[in-house]
């Protein structure tokens, strides 16, 4: 990254290339997470606060910074967890593994552990940020922790933890911090952009007459649909913002 | 026990369709959405489920007596997440080609709220075998409502049912029943006829019960 | 939280959930490990099972699992297929990467010079049922055989008429465009790696050996 | 070998994890402690925790919190009731006030055929979009029948009479939610000094020509009640309003307000009181007459 740029940019050093070609997979796993494959409206997590939570711009807007921020700390804390002990050929095991005098040439593999170890930092996680919030930052307390219990079965925490882990079972391909908290803010913000959404058109809904048995859930989720087929328009983009990354970087 | 609980077979039967998790309780849309565009993945879904569900209550019942209220979720949730990550490894080990497209809504099955609440409701307070009736009630009425969404998606979109076609060939598979949008609307739209004929059967029952 | 709660207290409170941690952990370790196995084996073969399709002549029992360095400095997992009799006819080379609507994974076979393109197979992909999802057919994936791999490949939406042009799907151009982009990327990433040499490519340095398969 | 390292290493590094967890989160507790007013928790406890926002505040524990400040009044809790308020006020060491009950008044007493110039609306069927429609009824004021406040009463106590909302007393425990249920503000929340209250069933401030323009029945402003009593009304647009604060139901000035105002829109509601139903014990009454259903079918033939 040193290397001085020669030639007013023509010839890029090879560090300087290598950061902005991580850069660029950086913003695509953002937009992947966010927009194409959104994760409400694609992957189907955190379907019930997107239709619980969903009555009030403003609540639902709320809910979607506490799952944002909350999403983060997680995929940190499991990133942690799974690049030091939980991986195919993770350090911690494989240094047990050599204290006990065992074969090099077959590992311990804990990654059976993952699934309970993630929910359960989760889990303490939720609750420590909710008592340090309440200690240190009260009013920001009043807005948001109403919604951090309800944030523990939040399924789009414990999937984003899964997506990074999946990226990390191949030892040839282990995603960085960096990549696993791409996707993580990436997915707390679609998660964030599709329930304000939805709660912008099921505030214009009450003014509408809904038939009887459609109302509630039924039409929450016709409504749902319908954005997902917006969204589904989102497919591709990353080709485009390939493209142009790739042309502003040369 | 209290006296005033549900009995095992009440237990049982007012989980397949009077306390329906999908149609009337609205618990566990994830898995509902995501993997009911074919019949098989919905039904090897609501097996692994229906796995975990039974091990958790049963687990749960018999340690019933020595929760603590405080921590009683969090062991719940680390009962949950064992059988679960049995039942991930048991797909992996002799159904991989299920196991591979259910991916990552397998182990969201520890998130599911229909779990949770039946340790909570009914585990914690009573014996194991209300808890296993309870158990198997509640999964045949998630069974039951993944296959009616899936039922609709694989023929309208795929023009087969459990992998068999049933509808002639010529059949344009309406391509947005498989995609995301089709398991939205296709919630939505039986929710609605649920809500409908509940409507419907309660008129009824009044009408019937003034002209008497 | 009515009154503080005294130190140490948490601990004792907590013997249950640091008994059944202790139960559970063994437990899934005996799973992992009794199933371990099994599982292994299916990963494996879901790609050694298409060996003999993707390098004509391959035997799946003779494959060897490599690890090379590619073109960007990291470790690339490459499969080398040798025929029953022991002779080498090619490679298998995992690829993925983003497509229309998710991602790609694909196997790629080479012939053992390297030069040429002998089989595609797809193992996962979510592109749109009813168009994008043919490029897991037969028909798609054989218009991949037999082009060179030292250029990358094009996707045209007539009928091809270099060499290196792949007629694209109608109605999934991108997605055609997909796999001909992540066949491209793994092949320009490998060039150096697997070269011209035939039977010992330079390059090819085994970071770690690997199990064979049974 | 690899089995009891595998078993080992997992179960160690699960209770490891436990136990690690189980110590940050006692440690937090301490650490992050918040002091909490036990009078809130106890306040808290007290309350019956529907989050029903009839005393005005966001949930119960927000009313909790407000109440062991000092800041607001003890007996707020409708569903709580008079129990309730007790209670709180044994926690705050606070004398009980004498307090009233509240109670949902509409201020508005035309029935449907009582008001004018209305046209069908077949819009949704909500007073909230019914009020967004200019021209559903002639008065902009009144009650337009299609029972937002009903559904909002988790109580049973509104009722659409005649297409007139309608307060049933007993039932009413006086959460309010009609009130903020109503588009046209015409229900608000009367303190019941006695099981009858004199109230001003009319919201239209128009003068009386457009009044009797748009209704049979509506207040036309003549201030008769307010010569009556001027100490307990006094005129506002031209619309009567009584001061509950000065309010007194043994007064006997009310009777006089109640017989002086012209379109009899100056009444009681609530429940009669044991003293009224003595009153009128001894007066002769009509008896009621018995409807005699009496088959229009000739008897005799089925005799045969």
């Amino acid at each position: 990254m040193g290397e001085p740029e020669a030639g007013g940019g023509e010839a890029p050093g090879r560090g300087h290339a290598l950061a902005m070609d991580t850069l660029a997979t950086l913003i695509l796993i953002f937009v992947g997470a966010a927009l194409i494959n959104n994760f409400v409206l694609h992957y189907f997590v955190g379907i019930c606060p997107f239709l619980g939570v969903s009555r009030r711009v403003d609540t639902a807007f709320g809910m979607g910074c506490a799952v944002t921020f909350v999403i983060s700390i997680a995929a940190l804390l499991n990133w942690t967890f799974t690049y030091f002990v939980l991986r195919p050929g993770a350090p911690l095991p494989a240094w047990v593994w050599a204290a006990a005098g065992g074969d090099p040439a077959t590992q311990v593999d804990l990654s059976v552990l993952s699934y309970i170890i993630y929910i359960f930092v989760i889990a303490s996680s939720v609750q420590l940020v909710e008592m340090y919030v309440r200690k240190f930052f009260p009013p920001l307390y009043r807005s948001f922790g109403v919604y951090l219990p309800l944030i523990t079965t939040n399924c789009a925490i414990l999937f984003a933890c899964l997506e990074i882990m999946k990226h990390m079972q191949d030892p040839t391909k282990v995603w960085g911090l960096h990549e696993a908290l791409a996707l993580a803010v990436g997915g707390g913000i679609g998660f964030t952009l599709a329930i304000s959404l939805m709660a912008g058109i099921r505030e214009e809904l009450d003014l509408c007459e809904v038939p009887r048995p459609l109302k509630g859930a039924g039409i929450a989720l016709i409504v749902a649909g319908i954005m997902a087929m917006a969204f589904m328009g989102f497919t591709g983009v990353d080709k485009g913002v390939h493209a142009a990354l790739s042309a502003l970087l040369r | 026990m209290p006296s005033d609980q549900p009995t095992a077979l009440e237990r049982f039967i007012n989980g397949i369709l009077p306390e329906n998790p999908i149609y009337r309780q609205l618990l566990g849309m994830c898995p509902v959405l995501a993997v009911t565009n074919g019949m098989k993945p919905a039904m090897t879904m609501a097996a692994a489920t229906a796995f975990v569900l039974i091990c958790a209550n049963v687990m749960v019942s018999l340690i019933r007596g020595l929760l603590k209220p405080h921590l009683r979720i969090l062991v719940f949730t680390l009962t949950i997440a064992t059988f679960v990550t049995i039942a991930d490894r048991l797909l992996a080990a002799y159904v991989y080609d299920m196991s591979k497209q259910l991916g990552p809504y397998v182990p969201l099955i520890i998130v599911n709220c229909i779990i949770i609440s039946r340790c909570e409701i009914c585990a914690s307070k009573q014996g194991a075998g209300v808890a296993i009736a309870d158990a198997f009630g509640m999964s045949l009425g998630f069974a039951l409502a993944l296959a009616s969404i899936a039922t609709v998606r694989e023929i309208l979109g795929s023009g087969t049912w459990l992998g068999l076609p049933v509808l002639p060939a010529g059949w344009p598979g309406w391509g947005i029943m498989v995609l995301p949008p089709g398991a939205f609307l296709t919630l939505g739209l039986l929710l609605g006829m649920a809500e409908w004929a509940s409507q419907r059967r309660a008129a009824v029952k009044r009408q019937g019960g003034g002209t008497r | 939280m009515s009154a503080a709660p005294p130190r140490g207290g948490y601990l004792k409170q907590a013997w249950l959930v640091i008994v059944l941690s202790l139960v559970y952990g063994g437990g899934l370790a005996a799973v992992q490990t009794t199933l371990s196995g099994r599982i292994a084996d299916n990963r494996r073969a879901e790609t050694y099972d298409v060996i003999p399709e993707l390098v004509p002549g391959g035997d799946k029992g003779k494959t060897e699992e490599l690890l090379v360095q590619g073109a960007d400095g990291k470790d690339v997992r490459l499969y080398q297929v040798f025929a029953a009799d022991g002779s080498h006819r090619g490679w298998v080379l995992p690829a993925g990467g983003q497509g229309f609507a998710d991602r790609i994974d694909l196997l790629v076979g080479l012939s053992a010079d390297g030069a040429t393109i002998t089989g595609l197979y797809v193992l996962a992909q979510k592109e749109t049922p009813g168009l994008g999802d043919y490029i897991t057919g037969e028909d798609f994936r054989r218009r991949f055989a037999g082009r060179p791999a030292g250029e990358p490949l094009v996707v045209v939406k007539s009928d091809p008429r270099a060499d290196n042009e792949i007629r694209a799907l109608s109605g999934a151009t991108i997605s055609s465009e997909s796999v001909a982009a992540i066949v491209n990327a793994a092949l320009a990433n490998l060039r150096e790696a697997i070269g011209a040499g035939g039977d010992s490519p330079q390059g090819v340095q085994e970071t770690a050996p690997r199990q064979q398969a049974h | 070998m690899l089995i009891t390292v595998a078993l080992a290493l997992a179960a160690g590094v699960l209770a490891l994890l436990a136990i690690a967890m189980g110590y940050a989160l006692g440690w937090a507790n301490r650490r992050f402690y918040v002091e909490v007013d036990p009078k809130v928790e106890a306040v808290l406890a007290a309350l019956p925790g529907a989050n029903c926002g009839g005393c005005g505040f966001v949930g119960c524990s927000a009313y909790a919190e407000a109440v062991a400040k000092g800041d607001t009044a003890v007996n707020l809790c409708a569903p709580g009731g008079a129990s309730c308020a007790q209670q709180l006020a044994d926690i705050m060491g606070v004398a009980l006030e004498e307090s009233f009950p509240y109670r949902a008044v509409v201020h508005c007493s035309a029935t449907r055929n009582e008001r004018l110039q209305r046209t069908e609306y077949r819009g949704e069927q909500t007073c909230t979009s019914a009020n967004l429609v200019a021209g559903v009824q002639g008065c902009i004021y009144g009650c337009l029948g299609i029972g937002d406040c009903a559904a909002a009463c988790q109580y049973d106590a509104v009722h659409v009479v005649d297409g007139l909302s309608t307060i049933d007393y007993d039932k009413c425990i006086g959460c309010g939610a009609c009130a903020r249920a109503c588009p046209r503000n015409i229900i608000t929340m009367v303190p019941f000094k006695s099981e009858r209250m004199l109230v001003v069933a009319c919201s239209n401030q128009d003068a009386a020509a457009d009044v009797r323009a748009v209704c049979m029945v509506g207040c036309i402003g003549c201030k008769a009640c307010m010569r009556a009593a001027p100490d307990l009304i006094t005129i506002e647009g031209a619309l009567p309003s009584i001061n509950y604060d000065n309010y007194d139901p043994t007064d006997e000035t009310l009777q006089k307000v109640l017989e002086k105002c012209p379109r009899k829109r100056v009444l009681f509601v609530g429940r009669p009181t044991k003293a009224e139903l003595a009153a009128v014990a001894d007066e002769e009454m009509p008896e009621p007459v018995q409807a005699d259903f009496k088959t229009t079918v000739d008897d005799t033939a089925w005799r045969g």
